[in-house]
This record gives structure tokens, C-alpha cells and sequence, in this order.
């Protein structure tokens, strides 16, 4: 399949992939279900973005960095960042790694080496490119990835990170998660060009890929990590997959857009997946079945425990926003509890 | 005359309807607020009205939505850009504060900007650090720039209306928590709210209480609820803020306390007490307070902690009372 | 020559243009010697972008709408801006346009339909966008060019303002007027790309030119003015000259670099001029030196006289911030005087 | 202990060229500021020491320029970058508001940004709106930053010495007035002005000036040629502002007013104000008072006027003397 695993090695790879999937597309559910009953406040969801995703943290080492988005979860599963983490954060409770500061889908993940999200959009790319610098300024055999919608191409920050990265060769991999909708605006009223094309504009390297295809993606990937770790500078990935689910919680497509890639049709990542493991003899239906009862019960079982975690203490509010709290804030503590 | 029930966003969608439909050179624009109607719904039904080339679905670029803005203010259009949160603007910042609101100053008078730009602000969606800013006083402390916050429906509809007819450029900031909170008559005719001018949401003679936005109805609530005697200031416009209602009410109280959910440091509080301390100083009898937001980033979780609220506000108001 | 013109009208177009160019290269060397005389406080030389300027102002019609760059000294004069409003706009006296509140370099010329200059670089560029679209929606036959350097291709505004007007295919001429340096940066330090293919990320029109040659810089603007008048779209001119000057009068460039195109050389954007009219026979080394005494006496004779104008009132300093000025500028007024 | 007489800007250039011996992780970026040296010079020969992989010329993108240098900072790095002119920091403004000064708190205190944002700002050089700004009041107001200013070349060295352990973003506005104003005896070897603590530059009952960055010369100025017995307190660092020490101060004269370049409007002296009015308010005898720049962008040939000078401040100073 790829030249890069044998046999064996491959299934587990392969397994490993489709399993995060799974287990991204089960919380993906879950957590739709749970705002719906008003269990969580918000959430982006990331279906149909799954391969993409899972497709680039295969071609990624442990201590690669990545500067993700809003809606990476699939990303953040495969690179091992435990459910429980992403659930804490998404009910801001007391055990969430930010102390419930952020809104849902603004995940971090030190441990992991995944930074913490920010909503202004491609604002965490220049930051991406900075991280490169260190990195090569300490000679280190590491890339950073950084990822964004294709809506984000617009931004201030795509245009200075793409050149700042080029004009210093620096490690960095641009992931465009195209999913060919920026809320309600479809990518060919974004921009006129395609997105890898805009690699050329900086001197970067431009690819594109079926971004509904975890091998495609990660092959792709492969040659991008392996340029970017031997010093020839920044790729642009542009992954095509479609956004299958609203925006947000909050958003209503109807409005918008007729239906396009719907969930369990043909270009669904998922199903794409099965197929080409089906084909490898790595995965039989009655297999399928199982994996995807044990990764609901895991999410389940998951959301359960952690909701029962209490909201972080008031006075957490007024923490960290320097390393020693200021006179100020600790007379405004003083003033409201 | 007639008149309707309308909510914030009602008041403000008719009355841009109205404006389009008026003059041709209006022009709405931003993200999403066409085909999908703003992600509040403030545009709704507009862009099938008026055509996508007069409510236009820009790319996601604010700096570029505030910038081409200035190009057709300059050029005899209206312009009435959205940022879909406040919170967004900063992106476009120097265009704001380097040619919006410098354009009339450094051409000797010969260009102005007549944009309206139209932005929700403020806590109370559990929006958590990044929908939830108040971001008042950056504009405000920005010379040439003029800065509005309705807390109402009535006031949202005639405030605009004056904005329509104004030649400077404009921040209208609407308060996203009281987008739908509440239904008011809204006259359907034409009516303007004064730019510049406060209202005296409630008369009272033992303080006065300046504040605006969203903590409009808190301060009223707990005022009317604590049966507080406190002369309520609606600012309506936070820049130029209307000094004269404020002198004239302290004069009269003798105590000042302002509330707002932006953080306190140089905060509009700031702007209002430094203001009072300048030439009230002798009518006053005891300290001027701020109830606002504390100066950190706005949290999600505990955003009901983060928000001034009736203990607070009490618990100023019961600190003031004791000086006579 | 071009088929543009016939006999006497190419020998009238052309001579203006030399003419100009002669103008504005007089101009620059008053200035300058007249900031080291201690008379005016800081300019920005233009010598050496004498071409690139005067060759897009000759494609343009006088009701096109340029939202220029504080180097553009030529073009403002070949357009018909009085000497005299560029002198008053330097001296920041009582009769410049601006009340002297703008830095010198930091023109503005609303008769010739020029916009107020600002210091941001490339800030200028979303704003003709805008105007372009005011424009496009009235149906005015007009285009709207407007100009930076090389350096300023790197920031938020250019990428902005180029995917923009693609999107909606607006009349608009981006002049980037490459003089290879951004004060201390060379344009190959800058980008890794020629900037005039960075049109290609957008969908817009790129093109490059000889910006030290009007002609060749006329016949490149005149196609891309017929290209954007007529609904194609925006297009970006690359014009390659050289900043034989100095960044500023503040600027020492013997720090940062070792001498290119050096005035008088046979880049030098007159010499070029002089050649190609003396090839045509349109002028003779006599009528060259007339002309350059000529022209210099302009400017001297317009200098002394400006230089008289006495300056603004100090409490002119407060109107103009608001149209109608606010109390707390009122009062602030009534304290200070 | 050797010292040497220096001015503001070789003060600041012998701490980087310290900052970049000591420790391989400091890098300084910015526009111009390698082989040119800066355009004002503070950075000359530094890359030729240190090479141009540690002393960055950039492309001329400035919030590429502090976008990189969270991410650096991020990364076990100490950037310092170098924006040319306060007046252009707007365009990185996002990257300064929503990632450098929030991504402590959002994270929890998992991650911090230890970075050194270096800017010349402020009037005095005849530049012009964009070239003479003085936008403290827009970083003070921003929860997360610290904004610091030195008056004199001893504190700026000092300070920085300080910034280089601290370990939150610092905005270190550098009055480009004073760059090469004075020089005073820096010593050599290291020391520190702790970040926070005001000085009091002169000892006075009368009155209290509260003042910082280009204006400490000037108001030093005025009271010794007027022989008033002024106590005057040099912020550096202006947040978080030294309350204590103003507070101090007040109680002991009575009598408060606040000096600096910026507008009036929300500028610091509304925020010391509004401290003041809500602490000292018992011991003050009149009115607290601000000499400040107008409330108008900043103009280039009346540059004289519009900045706070001898005249103004002594008015001001009559006015309060009134009241005892
Ligand atoms: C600077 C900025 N402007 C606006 C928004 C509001 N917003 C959130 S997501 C979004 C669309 C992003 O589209 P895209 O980049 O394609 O990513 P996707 O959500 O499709 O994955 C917008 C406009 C934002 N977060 N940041
Ligand atoms: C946003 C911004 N950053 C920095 C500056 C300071 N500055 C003035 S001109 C200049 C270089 C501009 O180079 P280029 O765009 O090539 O134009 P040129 O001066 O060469 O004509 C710089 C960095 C500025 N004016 N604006
Ligand atoms: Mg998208
Ligand atoms: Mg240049």
C-alpha cells in the first residue's frame, strides 16, 4: 500500500488510524447529542474532517508540535490526548487543563505537545512559525504543524506566516483543513485560486489531497514532514474533505447550503476507510460493529464520569492572568467574593 | 401612530431595511450576514431583498471588511460593516484607529468617513474569552472615532437612525445579551435618538449610578428590587459621553458610582470618575466607585462570577450610603 | 512608437512626461538640500521612480482616483498637482491642504483626485478597494490605481486588499513600485517571489515591468488600465526601478548597502527618457538644459515663496477631529489656550 | 564600581548586547534593526556580534513580528522584537490583545509568553500622526500585558535588566524624546529598577505630579524653576502602576494631578484618577487635575502646542493651589 510499513506493521498503523476515527466520530455524536440536551454549551464539530486529520498525525513524530484549531479533535485522538481531556475542557470543570476558562472546542494539550486554541482564526499560525525558529535555532529534529479552515486563507496571519516561513526555511507544515465552507461561505466565494496555489505566492511548497482519505492524507503528509525535517522549508497541505455537520452547535446549514456529503455516503472518511481495510483484509464487518459499540460505550461511559466533575471555584477567576497576581487583581478578588 | 413589539434585533434589521431601502448608497457587509442572515440574525432577509452587491458575504478577512469600508465612505457610499464579535476587531485595528478615525483630521477636513460599524460585545452568551470582550474604551480612548451602545430596542432603532445621518464613523456596539431579552413599542415611523445625549432611565436623589449597554437593566433591577432612590444614567453614547447629564445628577446626589462588565483599568469607570474628581469634587461625599469587570480575560465557565451583578452592585451602593 | 498616439500627440504625451519627470527630479534635489539647510523637517526622495510613476499617471484619465504612497511626487505632478500644494503640504504652512498636521511626504490633492497619504504602509491599498466598489456599483466608467513598495507586500493590507478586489473583480491597478529596497531590506530578503506572481495567489492579473522606462511602464499600465475599465478585474504592476536615494532624509543607506543605479547613470529613469526622445527627435541637448534650468527655477522661485507662508494658528490644532467639535475637545481647547 | 555616562539609546543597546552574551536563547527581531542598526540606532552592531540569525532583520509585517516572538517565547526563547513606531503596532494589535497577553490565563498557566516588545513612542521628534503616538492607555487596559517606560537612561537600563527575568509579555515603551536628551553615570555591571515600583523623583508637600516617560523631564523642569514644592512620581512601570506609592503621596500633600503626552480620554491619568477618587477622596482638598495631550490625533507643525508644557503645567499647578 504505502512503501513506507510492511505487512504487519502497516495493519497496526492502519488499525490505529481507523479506531481514532471511530473513536473522533462517536465523541463527534455524542457530544451533538449531549448540547442538544443542553448537557454542553457549544461544540464544533469535526465529522467528515476525520481523515484529514488522522491521515497527518500519522506521518508526525511524538515530539512534533502542533499548533491546532477548533475543531482537531480527530487530530488530538490519535496522537494519544486522552478523551477525558477533551471532555473537561468542553464542560470547563474543574479538572479541565484551562480551569473552564475556555469556550468548548478550544482544546490544549501539553503533553501531547498540542497548544491551546485561540478563536480568532489563523492567529495561531505566525505563533506556529515562531516555534519553527526556535526549533531550528536549537538545531532540533523537529516540525511543527499548524492547522486552519480553508475560510482562514483570507487572513492577515496566513499571508504573514506563509512568507516569515519561507523567507527563513523554517519546519513548519500548513495544514488547510479544506472543508469548503467558512460558516455560510463556500470556498469559491473566499478566494478565486486554489489553496495550494497560494504556496507559490511565498515560495513554499504547494500540495493538494483528497482530505476524505486517510492514506492519501498520509502519504502526503509523509513527503511534507520529510521535506519540511530536512530543512526545505514550509509545506502547504490543502486537504479537501467536507464539512458533513452545522458549523456549530449554534448554526443552521438549512439557511444556507443543500445538502452535500452526508454522513455513511460514499466520501465519508469512515466509510472510505472501511473500504480500503475491507480490501486489505485487515477488518471484516462484524468487526466494524464491534469497534464502533466499544468506542460509543467509551465516550459514554467518559461523558458520564466527567460531568460529574464540579465547576472550577470562583475564585480560580483571578489566577493566572500574570505568574504573581498584581495588586490590582487581588484588590478586584478582594472586592467581589 | 403605529408602533410594534420588537426585540433588539427586530429594531435593528428593520430599521437597516429601512435604511437600504431609502438610499441606494447603503451598502451592509460582512461575514455571513447574507444568505445565512448574521450569525445573531440581525441581517436577516436583507440580502434576498437587496441583492448580494448591497449586503454583501465578504470574505473572512476584517481588516479588509473595516478597510474597503473607509474606501466607499470616501467615496459617497454608507457603509455599514459587521464584525460578527467584537472581539474580532482587533484584526482590523489599525485600520480603525490609523485611517477611520484620523481621515478627517490629517486631510485639513477634506475627506470624512461615514461608516456605521455594527459589532455584538459583551458577556452573557457564555462565549468565554473570545465572544464575550468589551472593548469600549479602545475605541474610545481613540480620538475621531464616536462610540454608541443602545440598551434597549427603542433607543437601538433611533440611535441608528441618527448614525444614518452622521459624517464621522461610527462604532455601534450592541450588546449581545439583550439581543432578544426583551420586547419594547417601537414606533414604525421615522424617530431619531440623539447622538451625545444620556437618558435618565430613572430620577433619584440619594446617588447617581452612570452606566450603559447590558448592565443597563441589571442596575435598574436591583435598584427597583432594593427600592434604592439612585438617579440611573444611560450613557447611550460612550463617546462623546454626556458630561453634562452626569455633573447635573451628581451635583444633585452628591455620590457616583459607575458600572460596566469591561475590565475596571481604564475602563470607561475611569473616564467618568477622573471627569467627576476634575469638577464635582466639592459635591461629592464620598468616594466614586466602578462595579465593572475585574481585569482579567473573560472567563467561560464562571462568567456569572466575572459579571457585575445585584451583589455587587449592592454592596458599592451600601459603601456609598455610609458617607453623608 | 506606440500605436497608441499619433505623430504630434506622441511628441506632446511624451514631452509632458519628460517634463514632469524633470520637475519632479529638481523638486526632489530642493528638498533635499533644503532639509539639510535646516528649511523643511524630513522628505522621502523619489528619485529614480521617476518613470514607473509618470508612465501609469499617463494611462490614466483625470477622473480615475489614485490612493497614492508618500513616494509619489511625480505622479502627483504629472497629474496637474501644483508645485505649490506639495511645498505647502512639506512646510505644514497655514495654506496646506492639511493644516500642516501631516508629516512632510504625506500629501494629499483632492482636485487631481488624489487621497490624503498615511504612514502605515500599504494601508491604503483596502481603502481603494473600497472605493473601487463605490465605483463598480454607481457604474462609473473609472479605475482606481494605487501605489506602495516592495516592503509593503509583506503586510496584512496587500493580501487583504489583492483578494479582495479578485472576489469581486473590481477596477483596481495595484503599482507596486519596486525600488529592490524596504529602508535596509532588499526586496530578496523580503519575499522569496517576484511580486508581481503573487497576483496569481488572488486571481488577479500580474504583470512586470522596466520602471525605470515610461514608455515601457506606459504601454504595461495602459493595457492594465483597459483591463480593469473594461470589468476584468484587478490587476497587479510590478514596476522594477531602484531607490537611487536615500530611504528619508533621516537615512544613512551607506550603512546597508554598496551603490547600485547611481543618478545620471544609464538606468537612471531621465537618462532613459532623454534617450528614447533624442532617439525620436523630439529634443536636443539644448533644449534639455533649458528645460532643466527651467525647471529648477520653478522650483526655486516656488520654494521662496512658500517658504514665507507663515504657520498654522495653534487653535486650528482642535478642529477637524469630529465635524462638529465635541465639548471635551472644546474644553480641552478652552484650557490650553 | 565603574559606570560610564550614557544616553537612553547606548543604555539600551549595552543591556541587549548583555541580554544576548548571557544567554543563547535572546533574540532580538524586528525592521531595520541588523545591518542598518535600527533607525534609531539601538541596535547598532548588534548583529554583527551576534549574527543575523539572532539579531533578525524582518520583512515588514509586524504582526508576523510578534506573532513569531509568541511562539518563540513559547518555545524557550526570549524574544525581543523591536516594533519601528508605537504608531504601527496597531496592525499586530490581535496577536498583542488575543494570544500574547491571554494565552497564560486560557491555558491555565500552562504556557507563558516571556517576551520583550520594545517600541520608540511618544512626540517630540516632529513626526507627525504617525510618528509621535502614545498608546499606553490601549496596553494598560489590556489584562495580561505589562507596560513599562523608562525616563532616563540609569531605568531603562535597570528595567530591561528586570524584563529579561520576568515572564509575561512587556510592552517596553521607550520615550524617543529622550533617546539621546541626556546622559547620566550607568554603571556597568548588572542591576535592577524592580518592575511596579514607582520613584520618587523629588520629595514635596504641596502637591502630588504623577508622571512618567518624556513628561518626568518636563515637569521635573517646571518645579524646579518655579520653586514649588512639588513630590513628583515617576511611574516606569505603568502596569500595573505603583498605587501605594501615589497613594502615600496624597495623603501627605492633599493635592493630585496627573501629566503625560497621550489624549486625555482614557488616558492613564483617568485611570489614577479614578484610583484616587475612589481611596483619597478624604484627603484631598480640590480637584485632581490632568495636563494631558488633547483629544485629537497629533499634529505635525503644531507639535508645541499640543504637547504638555511649563505653561500648562503651571496653570494646572495655580489651579490646584487654590484650594487648601
Ligand atoms: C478573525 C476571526 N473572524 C471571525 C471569526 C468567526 N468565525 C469563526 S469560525 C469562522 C469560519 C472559519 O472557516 P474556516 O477557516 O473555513 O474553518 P472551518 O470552521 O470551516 O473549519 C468564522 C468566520 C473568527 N473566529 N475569527
Ligand atoms: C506598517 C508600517 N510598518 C513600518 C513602517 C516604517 N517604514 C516606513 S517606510 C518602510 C519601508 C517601506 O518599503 P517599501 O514598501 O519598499 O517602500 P519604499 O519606501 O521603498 O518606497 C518602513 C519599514 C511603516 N511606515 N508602516
Ligand atoms: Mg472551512
Ligand atoms: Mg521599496
Amino acid at each position: 500500500m504505502t512503501e513506507v510499513f510492511n505487512g504487519q506493521e502497516e495493519k497496526d498503523v492502519f488499525m490505529r488510524a481507523y479506531s481514532s476515527m471511530l473513536l473522533s466520530r462517536m465523541f463527534d455524536k455524542k457530544i451533538v447529542t449531549a448540547q442538544r440536551q443542553g448537557r454542553v454549551g457549544f461544540y464544533t464539530p469535526t465529522i467528515g474532517q476525520e481523515a484529514t486529520q488522522v491521515g497527518v498525525s500519522m506521518a508526525l513524530n511524538p515530539d512534533d508540535l502542533v499548533y491546532e484549531y477548533y475543531r482537531d479533535v480527530p487530530f488530538m485522538i490519535h496522537r494519544g490526548v486522552p478523551v477525558e481531556v477533551l471532555l473537561d475542557q468542553i464542560m470547563g470543570n474543574s479538572e479541565d487543563s484551562a480551569k473552564g476558562r475556555q469556550m468548548p472546542s478550544h482544546y490544549n494539550a501539553k503533553a501531547q505537545n498540542f497548544m491551546s486554541v485561540q478563536s480568532p482564526v489563523a492567529t495561531n499560525l505566525p505563533l506556529a512559525v515562531g516555534a519553527a525558529y526556535a526549533i531550528k535555532h536549537r538545531k532540533e529534529n523537529k516540525v511543527v504543524v499548524t492547522t486552519f479552515g480553508d475560510g482562514s486563507t483570507s487572513t492577515p496571519d496566513f499571508h504573514a506566516a506563509l512568507n516569515l516561513a519561507s523567507v527563513y526555511d523554517l519546519p513548519v507544515i500548513f495544514l488547510c483543513e479544506n472543508n469548503q465552507w467558512a460558516i455560510s461561505l463556500p470556498v469559491e466565494k473566499q478566494t478565486k485560486v486554489e489553496i495550494w496555489k497560494k504556496a507559490e505566492a511565498y515560495g513554499a511548497y504547494g500540495v493538494k489531497v483528497d482530505g476524505n482519505d486517510f492514506v492519501e492524507t498520509f502519504k502526503v503528509a509523509k513527503d511534507a514532514v520529510d521535506r519540511a525535517r530536512s530543512g526545505k522549508g514550509p509545506v502547504l497541505i490543502e486537504a479537501v474533505s467536507y464539512r458533513i455537520g452545522p458549523h456549530s452547535t449554534s448554526d443552521d446549514p438549512s439557511k444556507y447550503r443543500s445538502e452535500g456529503i452526508t454522513e455513511g455516503s460514499e466520501k465519508d472518511p469512515i466509510v472510505i476507510a472501511e473500504k480500503r481495510l475491507k480490501d486489505l483484509g485487515y477488518i471484516t464487518d462484524e468487526i466494524i460493529d464491534k469497534m464502533k459499540s466499544e468506542a460509543k460505550r467509551i465516550v459514554d461511559q467518559k461523558f458520564d464520569e466527567r460531568e460529574k466533575i464540579p465547576p472550577p471555584k470562583p475564585e480560580s477567576m483571578y489566577d493566572d492572568v500574570y505568574k504573581e497576581m498584581t495588586w490590582i487583581i487581588k484588590e478586584e478578588k478582594g472586592d467581589a467574593l | 401612530m403605529s408602533s410594534k413589539q420588537l426585540n433588539m434585533v427586530q429594531a435593528i434589521n428593520s430599521t437597516l431595511d429601512y435604511a437600504l431601502s431609502k438610499n441606494d448608497s447603503v451598502v451592509l457587509l460582512g461575514e455571513d450576514i447574507g444568505r445565512d442572515g448574521g450569525v445573531f440574525r440581525v441581517t436577516e432577509g436583507l440580502q434576498a431583498k437587496y441583492g448580494s452587491d448591497r449586503v454583501i458575504d465578504t470574505p473572512l478577512v476584517e481588516l479588509g471588511i473595516v478597510g474597503m469600508s473607509i474606501g466607499m465612505a470616501l467615496n459617497g457610499m454608507k457603509p455599514i460593516p459587521e464584525i460578527q464579535f467584537q472581539d474580532f476587531i482587533f484584526t482590523a485595528f489599525d485600520q480603525l484607529v490609523n485611517q477611520a478615525a484620523k481621515l478627517r483630521y490629517r486631510s485639513g477636513g477634506q475627506f470624512n468617513v461615514p461608516m456605521i460599524l455594527r459589532t455584538p460585545y459583551g458577556g452573557g452568551i457564555k462565549g468565554g474569552l473570545y465572544h464575550s470582550q468589551s472593548g469600549e474604551a479602545y475605541f474610545a480612548h481613540t480620538a475621531g472615532l464616536t462610540v454608541i451602545s443602545p440598551s434597549n430596542p427603542y433607543d437601538a432603532k433611533g440611535l441608528l437612525m441618527s448614525a444614518l445621518e452622521y459624517e464621522d464613523p461610527i462604532i455601534f456596539l450592541e450588546p449581545k445579551k439583550l439581543y432578544r431579552s426583551t420586547k419594547v413599542d417601537v414606533p414604525d415611523e421615522e424617530y431619531k435618538v440623539p447622538i451625545g445625549k444620556a437618558s435618565i432611565v430613572r430620577e433619584g436623589n440619594d446617588l447617581t449610578i452612570v452606566t450603559y449597554g447590558s448592565m443597563v437593566p441589571v442596575v435598574s433591577g436591583t435598584v427597583e428590587k432594593n427600592k434604592i432612590d439612585a438617579e440611573i444614567i444611560d450613557l447611550r453614547t460612550i463617546m462623546p459621553y454626556d458630561g453634562e447629564a452626569i455633573l447635573q445628577s451628581v451635583k444633585k446626589t452628591g455620590r457616583a458610582m459607575i458600572v460596566h462588565e469591561a475590565p475596571r483599568t481604564l475602563g470607561m469607570g475611569a473616564e467618568i470618575s477622573a471627569f467627576l474628581a476634575e469638577r464635582a469634587i466639592d459635591y461629592l461625599m464620598g468616594p466614586i466607585l466602578r462595579v465593572t469587570g475585574p481585569d482579567t480575560p473573560f472567563p467561560y465557565r464562571l462568567e456569572d462570577y466575572y459579571l457585575p451583578n445585584e451583589r455587587k452592585i449592592m454592596k458599592a451602593i451600601g459603601k456609598l450610603m455610609e458617607f453623608r
